[in-house]
C-alpha cells in the first residue's frame, strides 16, 4: 500500500476549524475556564489560566520541537495488520480502519528526522487520539527503526510518550513491543548516543514499563498521569482511595522517578541543553555529524484537532483506567 | 477441586478406584472390566485436553494442584538454594531467587511463586511481585554474569502487582530496566512459562535465549478477564476474551513468542506433577547443553534479534 | 554572626567603616588613617588565620555564610543542570547532582548541600544524606561512564545520616556500593572537600583521581563532638578531639589523603566567596586539562592505586 | 620487628583455661541461663538454651571453618603504628601495647589460607575482643593483602567481620581503609572469585559500609547487631525508641539487605555450598587450582577466652554504641 494513502488528502488548515462555531472556545480541564482556541493553541495548548498542561496533538508536538523546516517524516510505511483476527464488540480491523481514516496515519505514532535548536535528533511522538496511543507491532517497530536509524545517522533520541499500554486486540505480540523497544535502544547506546524520554499525559501500562522509562533521561510534563496499573486498576484491587497527586509527575519526581517535570514551554530548550551536555564527553567533541540540512519534504501536517487531543473516546479512557501491560 | 470440565474424568476414576477396591475386598476377578475402563479414561482425557477451548486452557493453567516454581526448583534442577532480597529496601516472597545447579553447571534461578495453600498464596502475594522481586532478580542476574552462571527463569504470575506502593516504589520503571538487563546477559538465559504467564510482570524475566511454555500454559499481553471488561465492557465475557486473545501455547507457538511447547502429562501437570517435572528438567538441560558453546557476545546478539523480529505488520516500503 | 576568633576582626572592620562613613559625611581626609587600619586589618586577619588551633579550623569550616555546594555549582562549572532522583525510592535533597560543563566538557557533577538558613538546612538534613542520596550519586556515575563525563564531586557533610529509615534502607550498603562504583568509573574524577568532610558519608563521593581540599575545610573519620563524647567521656572535650584527629587540610596532605590544599581568601572563603569560587574553578578546570589525556583503564588504575596504598603502619615482612 | 614476637609464648590451653573456678560457668547473653563453659564452647558458642550466638573467638571461629590442619596463616606481619600520636585519656600507643600483650597479635584481625569442605579459601577474620575490632591501617592491609593473595592463588575469600567500625585513633587514615579494602576486592572480582562476607555480631560503622556488604554473597549470622550508625547514636538524634528488633540479622533480611541468616553450626556447609556453585559457571570448571596441600604451619592458637568474647571493655562497647566511620 502506498505511502501516499495516509497523506493525498489535503486536510482542513487551523483557519478552517476556528471558523467553525463549535471549536471557537473550549473548557480547560484544569480550571474549567472557558478558553479561546486560538489562544490555547498559541500557548502550546498550556491553559493560559491555570497552566494546566492539555494533551497536545501530534504535529502541534513535532512543530514545537523540530527547529523550523526541519522535519523530515520517517514513520508511515508500516501498517497494522490483524494477526489475530480479533473480534470484540466490533472487528479490530474495522475499528482501525476507522481511525486510520480519522487520524491520516496508519498507527499511533509519528517518527521522523528534525533538528533541535541546532542538534541532530529522530523524534518519536506517540498520538494518544489514535486507540489511546496503545502500541501495537507497528508502533513498537517504528520506535525500534527511529532508535536503530538514529544510531546509524548519529542522532540522538527524543520520544514524546502518550499512550493507554499495549495494544490489547495484538495479543501477546503486542506484550513483546516492550523487550522489542528496549533490545532497539542498544543501538544508541552503543554509539553513546543520547536517548530523552518525555512522558506527557498519559503515559501506562506497556509503555511506560518499557522504552518510555528508559531514556538516559526520563522528563515529564507537569500534571501528567504516568503509571503501570491504572488508577482505576489499583482502585478496584486495594478497595480504598488513592493519595491526592498520585502517579502524577510532581509525585513520581518526588518519589526519584523523574530527572525533572519540565512545563512544555521550556521542553525544547531544556532538551537541547540536556543534549548538548551528554554528547560533551572526553573524546565525542567533533564525532557527531554536524547538524543535517533541511530536509526536502514538509513535515507531517496530520490532524492537528484540539478537541480530539483533548476530548476522548472509548478506547482511550478504557486504556487509562487500565492499561493493557 | 476438579475444574468444570474434568468432572467425567474424575467420576470415571472414582469409579475406577471403588470397583478396585470392591475386587480386592470381594476377592473378585474384575481386571478385564477395570482394564476396559482405563482405556476409557485415558481416551476421555487425551480426547477432553486435546479439545480444551483457550477459557479451559486458561482455568488449567491456573488449577490449584498444578506444580509450582518451588517444586520445580526442587526436583527439576540440583542443590537450589535461596538467596534474598534485593539490596534496597525487601525481599519479595512472589520472586524466589537462588543458586542451583544444572548437571556440573551453577545457574542463577528465578521464579514466580504463587501459593500452594491459601495461606502461601497470601504470603506469595499470589505471584505478583512488587518492585522489590525485579530489583532481586537484577540483581541476581549480576551475579550471574559475573560468575558466568546461566540463568533459568520459570514464569508464573497473573501480572505485576498493580497497588499503591508498587506504583511508588517504581513498578513500570523496574519491568523496563529488569527486561534491559536481561537483554544484556553475558550468559545463556532459559525462561519457561510453567502456568501464567501475565503481561508485563511476566516478560520482566522472561527476555531469554529460549522461551519454552507448558502445553497448557498461557501468556498474555492482558489477563482475560480484565480484556472482557475493557473490550466488551463485562468481565462475564472473559471466555470470549480468551478466544479473542489467542493466549495459549500452541497460539503463542505459532506467533513466534515461544519457540517450544513443553508436552504435559495426560490430564495435565496437576495430573502427575513427577512427571511434568522430569519435561522440565530435561528441557533445562539440552537447552543448556545447546547454548552452552555460545560466546557471550552471540548470546546477547541472538536475544536481541530473537525479540527485535517480534511482531506483525505490513511493510509498504 | 562572627567566629569568636574573629572577634576583634570584626571590630576594626566596623571602625574602618565607621571612619570611612565619618570622613563621607564631614567631608574630611582621613585617607593616612584608614589605610593604616586596613593594613592593621590585613596583618590581624592573616595573622589569626595563620595560627587557628584544628578546633577553630572546624568552625571555619562549618561557618555561617561559606560558600555552598550550591554557589559552586553555579559559578565554578558552567551550565549546571540538576538531575533528580534516585529510581528507586526518592530524590535526596542533601545530596544534588546533575550534569554541568567545564571548558567544552560535560561532566556530571554530585555535591553535598548544606543549607544557607535555617529552612534551607532543614530541606537539605544539615548536609546528611539518606541512601536515596548515594544511589542518585550511584545512578548518575553510570551516566558519567556511558557518556565520557568526567565528574566532580563537592563534600561537605557532616556524615551520612544517622535515623531510623537511613538503616532500614541501608545506608552501610550504599555508601560501600559508592565507593566501589567511583572506583569503578572510567572517566577522570575529581573531588574538592569544600566544609566538613564527614566521614563514610564524605568518602562515598570522594573516590576521585584527584582530591583536593579548600584551606580551612577538613576531613575526618569522626566528628570532634563524638570522638570526644567517646574517647573522653566528654563532647566538651571536643577541641582537644579536633587537635587528636588531625584533620585539618595540612593535616590531610601530610597523611597522604589529599593531594593538593587549595588556598582560601585572606579570612576564609566566607570573606570573599567569589574569589574562592574563581580558585575552587581554575582548580577543576586545571585537573580535568591534565587528566583528560588519560585512559579509561589508568584512570581505573590510579585511582585505585591511590586508595590501595592509604594508611601507615610497620611491615616487619 | 620479628613475627615471633607474637606467637612465642606458650599460651594456657582450654584445659588450663577450665581449671580456673572463674572460667567454669558463664552466663548467657540471651536467656540468662547458667551454662558450662565446656558445653558453650562445643557448641560454637551457641547457647544450648536458647540458641543465642554469642561473640566467638577468632581462632575458634577459624577451627570451625577451615578444614582440619589446613589453616596457614598470613597475617601477622603487619603491625599497627601511633601515626597521628593519638592521645585521650590514654595514649593510643600504650593501649595498643597492653591489648596486644593480652591478645598475643599485632591488631584485630586474623587472616590466612585454608580448605573449606576442600575449597581452597582465603579466610579473613576480625577480633573484636582487640580495641572493638575496629579498623585502621593495619586491618585494612591485612584485608587487602588476603584479598589480593587469594586473587593470585585462586581462591574464593571468606571473610568474618566483628567491629565496632573505623579506628579513629588513626584518623583520616582509618576512613581511608573503607577504600583501601574496597578497591582491594577487585582483584578478586575480575578473577570471577567469589567473596563471601559473613557478618557476626557486632558489625557496624566503616566495616559495614566498606568491604563487610560487598560480598557477592552477604550473609549474617542470628541475632547479630549490624549497622552503620549504633543504635546509641540514632536515638540521640532522633529522641525516640527504636523498634524492636532493628538493625538485627533478621531485620536486615526482610529489608532486602542479606542473601541468608544462616545459624552458626550450618555455615560451614552452606559457605561451601554457595562457594562451589559460583565456581561452576560455564568455562571455569576445571580453571581453579586443586585443593592445596596441608600448610605446613600449624594454625594460629591465640586466646581462646570467652570471656573475652562474651565481655566488653570500654573500648568495644563504645564502638557499638557510636561506631567511628
Ligand atoms: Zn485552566
Ligand atoms: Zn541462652
Amino acid at each position: 500500500m502506498a505511502l501516499e494513502r495516509w497523506f493525498r488528502r489535503k486536510r482542513p488548515t487551523r483557519g478552517d476549524d476556528d471558523a467553525s462555531p463549535a471549536g471557537l472556545w473550549l473548557k480547560c480541564s484544569g480550571c474549567h475556564a472557558q478558553i479561546y482556541r486560538k489562544d490555547l493553541v498559541a500557548n502550546l495548548y498550556v491553559c493560559p489560566e491555570c497552566s494546566h498542561h492539555e494533551r497536545m496533538p501530534v504535529d502541534a508536538r513535532v512543530e514545537m520541537l523540530a527547529d523550523e523546516g526541519s522535519f523530515e517524516r520517517w514513520s508511515g510505511s508500516v501498517e497494522p495488520v490483524d494477526a489475530l483476527g480479533f473480534v470484540d464488540t466490533e472487528p479490530y480491523r474495522e475499528r482501525l480502519t476507522s481511525v486510520q481514516q480519522r487520524a491520516h496515519r496508519p498507527d499511533a505514532i509519528v517518527t521522523g528526522g528534525a533538528t533541535l535548536h541546532g542538534i541532530p535528533v529522530a523524534l518519536a511522538v506517540m498520538d494518544f487520539s489514535f486507540l489511546g496511543g496503545s502500541m501495537g507491532s507497528v508502533v513498537g517497530e517504528e520506535i525500534a527503526r527511529a532508535a536503530e536509524r538514529a544510531a546509524d545517522e548519529g542522532r540522538a533520541l527524543v520520544s514524546v510518550s502518550a499512550s493507554g499500554g499495549a495494544r490489547m486486540q495484538e495479543g501477546a505480540l503486542s506484550l513483546m513491543q516492550m523487550a522489542k523497544t528496549t533490545v532497539a535502544l542498544e543501538a544508541l547506546s552503543e554509539r553513546r548516543l543520547p536517548f530523552i524520554s518525555v512522558l506527557s499525559d498519559p503515559t501506562t501500562g506497556g509503555v511506560t514499563a518499557s522504552f518510555a522509562t528508559l531514556g538516559d533521561l526520563v522528563i515529564a510534563e507537569p500534571g501528567a498521569l504516568i503509571c503501570f496499573a491504572g488508577p482505576r486498576v489499583i482502585q478496584q484491587t486495594i478497595k480504598q482511595d488513592l493519595p491526592e497527586g498520585f502517579q502524577r509527575s510532581e509525585f513520581l519526581l518526588r518519589k526519584g522517578m523523574l530527572d525533572d517535570v519540565i512545563p512544555r514551554p521550556e521542553l525544547k530548550a531544556r532538551i537541547a541543553a540536556f543534549t548538548r551536555l551528554l554528547l560533551a564527553g572526553i573524546g565525542t567533541q567533533g564525532v557527531l555529524p554536524a547538524p543535517l540540512p533541511a530536509p526536502a519534504m514538509a513535515p507531517d501536517e496530520a490532524t492537528d484537532d484540539p478537541d480530539g487531543a483533548m476530548g476522548s473516546d472509548s478506547d482511550e479512557e478504557a486504556a487509562v483506567r487500565a492499561p493493557a501491560v | 477441586m476438579p475444574l468444570p470440565f474434568e468432572k467425567s474424568i474424575d467420576e470415571l476414576e472414582a469409579r475406577i478406584r471403588d470397583m478396585r477396591s470392591f475386587a480386592e475386598e470381594q476377592e473378585v476377578d474384575l481386571s478385564g472390566e477395570i482394564t476396559a475402563l482405563e482405556q476409557r479414561l485415558a481416551t476421555l482425557t487425551r480426547d477432553t485436553f486435546a479439545n480444551l477451548s483457550r477459557w479451559q486452557r486458561v482455568q488449567v493453567a491456573r488449577a490449584a494442584g498444578r506444580p509450582t516454581a518451588l517444586d520445580y526448583l526442587a526436583r527439576a534442577v540440583d542443590d537450589f538454594t535461596e538467596l534474598h532480597g534485593d539490596r534496597t529496601m525487601g525481599d519479595d516472597p512472589a520472586l524466589v531467587g537462588g543458586l542451583a545447579r544444572v548437571g556440573d553447571t551453577g545457574v542463577v534461578v528465578l521464579a514466580q511463586q504463587k501459593g500452594r495453600d491459601t495461606k502461601e498464596n497470601i504470603h506469595r502475594n499470589f505471584g505478583m511481585a512488587h518492585p522489590s522481586g525485579y530489583r532481586k532478580a537484577m540483581r541476581l542476574f549480576d551475579v550471574a554474569d559475573k560468575f558466568n552462571l546461566p540463568v533459568v527463569t520459570l514464569i508464573d504470575t497473573p501480572g505485576a502487582y498493580p497497588g499503591i506502593a508498587a506504583e511508588e516504589q517504581g513498578q513500570a520503571w523496574v519491568i523496563a530496566a529488569s527486561i534491559q538487563r536481561m537483554s544484556r546477559l553475558r550468559v545463556p538465559a532459559v525462561s519457561i512459562v510453567i502456568g501464567e504467564g501475565g503481561s508485563g510482570g511476566a516478560l520482566a524475566i522472561g527476555v531469554a535465549n529460549r522461551v519454552f511454555i507448558l502445553e497448557h500454559a498461557i501468556y498474555s499481553v492482558i489477563s482475560p478477564e480484565s480484556c472482557a471488561a475493557i473490550r466488551w465492557r463485562d468481565a462475564a465475557e472473559a471466555p470470549s476474551a480468551a478466544e479473542a486473545l489467542k493466549l495459549t501455547a500452541y497460539d503463542l507457538l505459532e506467533q513466534g513468542v515461544v519457540d517450544e511447547v513443553i508436552e504435559e502429562p495426560i490430564g495435565g501437570a496437576h495430573k502427575d506433577p513427577a512427571a511434568a517435572i522430569e519435561t522440565v528438567r530435561v528441557t533445562i538441560e539440552r537447552a543448556f547443553a545447546e547454548l552452552r558453546s555460545h560466546t557471550p557476545d552471540d548470546l546477547i546478539r541472538e536475544r536481541r534479534e530473537r525479540f527485535r523480529r517480534m511482531g506483525r505488520f505490513l511493510d509498504a516500503a
